[in-house]
This record gives structure tokens, C-alpha cells and sequence, in this order.
């Protein structure tokens, strides 16, 4: 399996989730942790550069990091999916490789 | 399957170290094996010892302590950076020693998997 | 050594904490609480501004337990009890954020970035964590 | 006039405690006073006299505490940032104390210019 | 005098100089140090965020950062002054008050 | 408690090393460097990456004496000694900072963002500070 991408600034404050989704290949899988899960949120001023790449890449947003930012109900980007840290583990092992965009 | 992990950041300021934590838990209680924890730049500040959290707050230099000594985890600090941010010997917890950086390059050889937290 | 050489009883200044990180990334929200609890047990003019990603940490329904942290939030409850009253939330950030006064923990006095920067101009000592 | 300084960060990681400590010696060097220094978040790894770095680089724990002592600088530690990071009595170098957060606030207002440092 | 504005991340990897800019009143101040030199220079995708606000705002860029990051003869912005350490105790002493945009 | 079960004698893995932060604002740039030097001293097919800021990293001219720090710039031109030959430069990073191959204190190869992210698509390990 290609590249497993992990993401954890918010989008809001930094560039790294746009340098992350620049260079993704297509068919490979971006798990936003931290505070990089505000990229997750449907509805605000940056949800169009995750969407925009929906159709190329798998994203996944980590659950515990949600929930502790009182995100639990918000609405999410469709197509994001919710893992928690065992899921983490497995995409990390379906993977061939995991880069870290910090 | 075996992982390595490198932690960058020190315990509290940035959440990096709570994440690699949980990895590393989740990853053991999947069967995986977690053969080396390293610990570079801040990450090095998690095997301070004297660190005492409040009472209602995770301590994080005795989680990674107890977890490396109940699952067998080579918890290795790089011992360039800990010199820079004096954290030697004395300051050790159960389970961490101090090595070189060419550990990290061996956690890289030797894992299947090699995963980044920092900041 | 100490720098007690100045008495400060009595003075009153006008002390803005500006919060513009997210809660639980990185401690920086938290131990800049603990710094505005001090400034209001030493009786200064206290102003608390919210902005970027610092609105965040007002938001609602936060719950720490599968990340292992403490949730702080309940605190900013409590500041009206620390007579902590000035809090400030700026408007271009709520927005950006698809976010309105109704989802934060507390009330607050939405300013846009034009009044804001007004009310900081206004100030003795900021500081940003 | 009379300066005081918040220090957000640790050495080496960030160039805050640099361009603060750079700052502080200009200031001096103008004929300013600077009353107190305080450390704050990571800053207390400022305060750990085991920091031990290169020989061709500075060591900023030194020369915090070598511009405290000859300046008559109040250096002061963060008590619950400290107790965190296992900064305690035993590795405070030379100048430096540690107190509360007050002692920070105190600063705010006993100076005519208060000037953070950080990341 | 009205506010000194202080900061000090790179305006290419993070939102921090223009939260500076978006609240600076006009009549302050804004001193770049650190990574935040490089938004003193000119012809990059960046310069006009400082460039836009010169009428309003008065800029300044610390020399030792400049010359530390080898841009020592790079063009800067025109109306950017560079000072040294002695000029920035200067530059808080003549202001009101400081703030640290980080 | 070693992790010496595993014999890693003479298996060589494709390294990546991505640079993506400007020198002495951080230590992560130095310490980066110096994860690269020891990773060719284990003969690692070692690839450097520099984009966003860390294309700065390699600028000519540095000059730390006024800020006190190490200028640790010319060890970039000692890697190839240590057989450290794929350097890799993201064209996009560069063009959004006005710069050209020859601002940089050592030859590099320029890869678009496409070309780059393929590339970083075949590593074993790839390492970010």
C-alpha cells in the first residue's frame, strides 16, 4: 500500500496540512492527529483544502483529539473518517511507509 | 509487526510525547512488538526523572518508564541532544539509557515500521 | 538578589493575555490560564483576548479522556468567581472558524480585529504565551 | 528605565532564550535596568546547570547565569512549570531561584516594559 | 508612542504576521526577528502582506537574524529598516508597550 | 532491554530526510543534520530533502557571529564526503522564496512537488524534524 500521511498542525495556523496535500500521491491516505483535526471540520475557512482532495486521497481524523477539543458532535468533511489510536496502529502497518508533516 | 518510534518533543509543551504514548500502547495491545522508543531534540526532557506533575495530571516520564520496563522497550535518549539540555544519568527513570543517534538509524533498519511524533 | 526594590502595593495596571493557540497541542493554553489567575489574585486590570486558534478553547463539550489530559475548560467557568470579567473573542476568528458565541463555554464580548487592536493599543503589559 | 523579560522557551530548541538573553545584555549595555527575568513554560530548561553543549557552541544556561549574578538580575523559575519538567532546587545554576507565577506578574507591574520571548 | 509589535515565525509556514498585521493600529510599530526576517525581503509570494501596510505602519527587521539566515545582501522591501539588538531595547523603550506575536 | 534481536548487519533501507524548517529560529534544522551524517555512517541510501522554509538551510552567505550561534552551513558541503549525493530541492519552495540552485551553498537537484512526492512515495523510512 502506498504512504500513510500524519498531519498534527491546524490548518488555521500553519502551512504544513498544504505541503502535506501538495505533495500526497494520489491513492495514498492522510490521518490528521492534534490539532491538525480542525482541518476535519466541515463549514469553516479552510475545509475546501481537504475536500478538494477527497476523491484522490483517503483521510481519517483521530477520534481521542476530536473529542478532546469538544469537536464529538461537529459536523465533519464527508468522506473523513473517524479512528482511534488502535487504527492508527493498523494504518500504520497497512501502509509501506509513514511520513510525519509536523 | 515491529515498530520504532521517534519522539521529538519533551513531555507537556507539545502533545507529541501523549501520542507516541498511546502509539505505542495500542500498538502492544494489538500484539505488535515495539522494539525501540527514541528519543531526540525536546524528546529527551521525557527522561527526566524529578519530573512531578500535578496530582490530577498524566505523569508522562513514569508512563513511558512503566511501559518500557513491563513490555521490554528499548527506551534509548540521544545523548548529543541530552547533553545540550542536561539531562544525564542521574536524571534517568527506570528503563531509559543514553546512546547514540546511530540507535535511531538502527530502530529505522531493524522496524518494519518507523513513526514520527514531534512538533 | 531579588528585585524588590520597587514597591509595587496599590499600583493597578491593565495587563491583555492574548491566547492564540488551540487547547491540548501544546500546554501553551493551559499555563497561560494559570497566568491570568495570578494577574486577578494581584488585583490588576485584567483582559483576556481569544483569537486564531486560541477561540478553540472555549469551545464546548471538550472531553480529555481518551487523550489522557486534563480538561481545563471548566475553569474559564470560573473566572467570573476570580472577578476575570474583560473576555474578548475576536470576530474574524470565530467566523473563519464556523463558530458563534452559542458554542463557547462562556459568554463573551465579540470585537472585531479593528476594535480589538484598539483595545490592545489601550494596554500596559500583553502577554502572549 | 527598568525591563523585565518572560522567557517562554528552553535553549537550543527555540531562539527565544537567545534574542532574550541578547536583548537583556543590550539593555544593560544602555544603561537600562533589568530587574527580573523570568522563565516561564519550557523556559525553566534555562535553569538546568547539567546543560552541557558543544564546545564550539554557547551555552545559554551559563551565560544566563553569569549575566544574572554580575547584573544583579532576579532570574527567576516558574515553580509549577518547573515541577512539570523536573527543573527542582538541586540543578538551578548559579543566580537563578524558583518562585511563583506572582513573581512574573510582579514584574508587570514594578517594570516601565515588559518583553516576551518565546515560540 | 502606540504599540511595538514583535514577530517571530517565518510568514511562509505560519498565519502569525498576519494576525500581526490584521489588529496593528496604525501609527505602530512591527519588528521582525528570528524566522520572521524573512518577511522583510523583497520578491518572494509573501512581500506584500508587509509591503500593503508600509503607509500605515512603520517595519523593522533585526540585522544579526538577516545576517545569521545569509541575507545579508538580499533586497528587502522598500521602507524596511534594519537595527540591531541595541536598536530593538531602543525601539520597546520608545513604545508604549510591546507585544510578541509568536 | 536491548533491541539487539534483530541482526541489521548489511541491510541498506532507503532513508529520507525531509527539511522543512529555516536554520536557528529552531535547533530542528542542526539536529536534522546531524541525524543525516550518522545515517550515512550506517551506508543507508540516504535522500535530503529541503522545501518550505528548508530550503533556507542551504542559503549562502550565513553569518551567525552577531546572533551567537554556530553556522553550521558549510557541513552541507561536506556531505558528499560522507557519500551523501541525493539532494533534493522542492522547485516549488524555492520559486515562492525568489530563489535560484545558485543561491544555495551546494549543488542540488530541483524536483516539482509531483516528482517529489513520487520520490518520497518509495522510501523505507522516511525522518522529519
Amino acid at each position: 500500500m502506498p504512504m500513510l500521511h500524519t498531519v498534527n498542525k491546524s490548518p488555521f495556523q500553519t502551512t504544513t496540512l498544504e505541503s502535506c496535500l501538495r505533495l500526497a500521491k494520489k491513492g495514498s491516505a492522510v490521518l490528521l492527529i492534534e490539532d491538525a483535526v480542525y482541518g476535519a471540520l466541515d463549514g469553516t475557512a479552510v475545509s475546501a483544502r481537504v475536500a478538494k482532495r477527497m476523491k484522490e486521497l483517503k483521510f481519517y481524523v483521530l477520534g481521542p483529539d476530536i473529542a478532546a477539543r469538544g469537536l464529538g458532535e461537529a459536523k465533519l468533511i464527508d468522506g473523513v473518517t473517524v479512528v482511534d489510536y488502535g487504527n492508527f496502529v493498523d494504518l500504520v502497518a497497512e501502509h509501506d511507509a509513514t511520513q510525519a508533516w509536523m | 509487526m515491529r515498530f520504532g518510534i521517534l519522539v521529538n518533543e519533551g513531555p507537556f509543551t507539545h502533545q507529541a510525547s501523549d501520542t507516541a504514548y498511546q502509539f505505542a500502547k495500542a500498538a502492544i495491545g494489538k500484539g505488535h512488538k515495539v522494539g525501540r522508543v527514541f528519543f531526540y531534540h525536546d524528546g529527551v526532557n521525557n527522561a527526566n526523572k524529578l519530573s512531578e506533575p500535578q496530582a490530577d495530571d498524566r505523569n508522562l516520564v513514569a508512563l513511558w518508564s512503566k511501559l518500557g520496563t513491563e513490555h521490554g522497550i528499548d527506551l534509548v535518549v540521544c545523548v548529543a541532544a541530552a547533553m545540550r539540555r542536561g539531562i544525564k544519568d542521574d536524571l534517568l527513570p527506570a528503563g531509559f539509557r543514553i546512546s547514540g543517534l546511530g540507535q535511531l538509524i538502527e530502530a529505522g533498519i531493524a522496524s518494519d515500521r518507523l513513526v514520527v511524533f514531534g512538533d | 538578589m531579588q528585585d524588590d526594590d520597587i514597591n509595587t502595593e496599590g499600583v493597578v495596571k491593565k495587563f491583555m493575555f492574548v491566547n492564540r493557540r488551540a487547547p491540548y497541542g501544546t500546554v501553551y493554553a493551559l499555563e497561560g490560564l494559570e497566568m491570568v489567575l495570578i494577574a486577578a489574585a494581584f488585583e490588576q486590570d485584567v483582559s483576556v483576548v481569544f483569537m486564531d486558534d486560541g477561540v478553540y478553547q472555549l469551545k464546548k463539550g471538550q472531553d480529555t479522556k481518551a487523550v489522557n489530559m486534563k480538561n481545563f475548560s471548566p475553569t474559564f467557568r470560573a473566572l467570573d468567581g476570580y472577578d476575570v470579567e474583560k473576555l474578548y473573542v475576536e470576530k474574524e476568528s470565530l467566523e473563519a472558524r464556523g463558530l458563534s458565541p452559542a458554542d463557547l463555554v462562556v459568554p463573551v464580548e465579540v470585537l472585531s480585529a479593528d476594535e480589538l487592536g484598539t483595545l490592545m493599543a489601550e494596554q500596559d503589559v500583553v502577554m502572549t504565551a
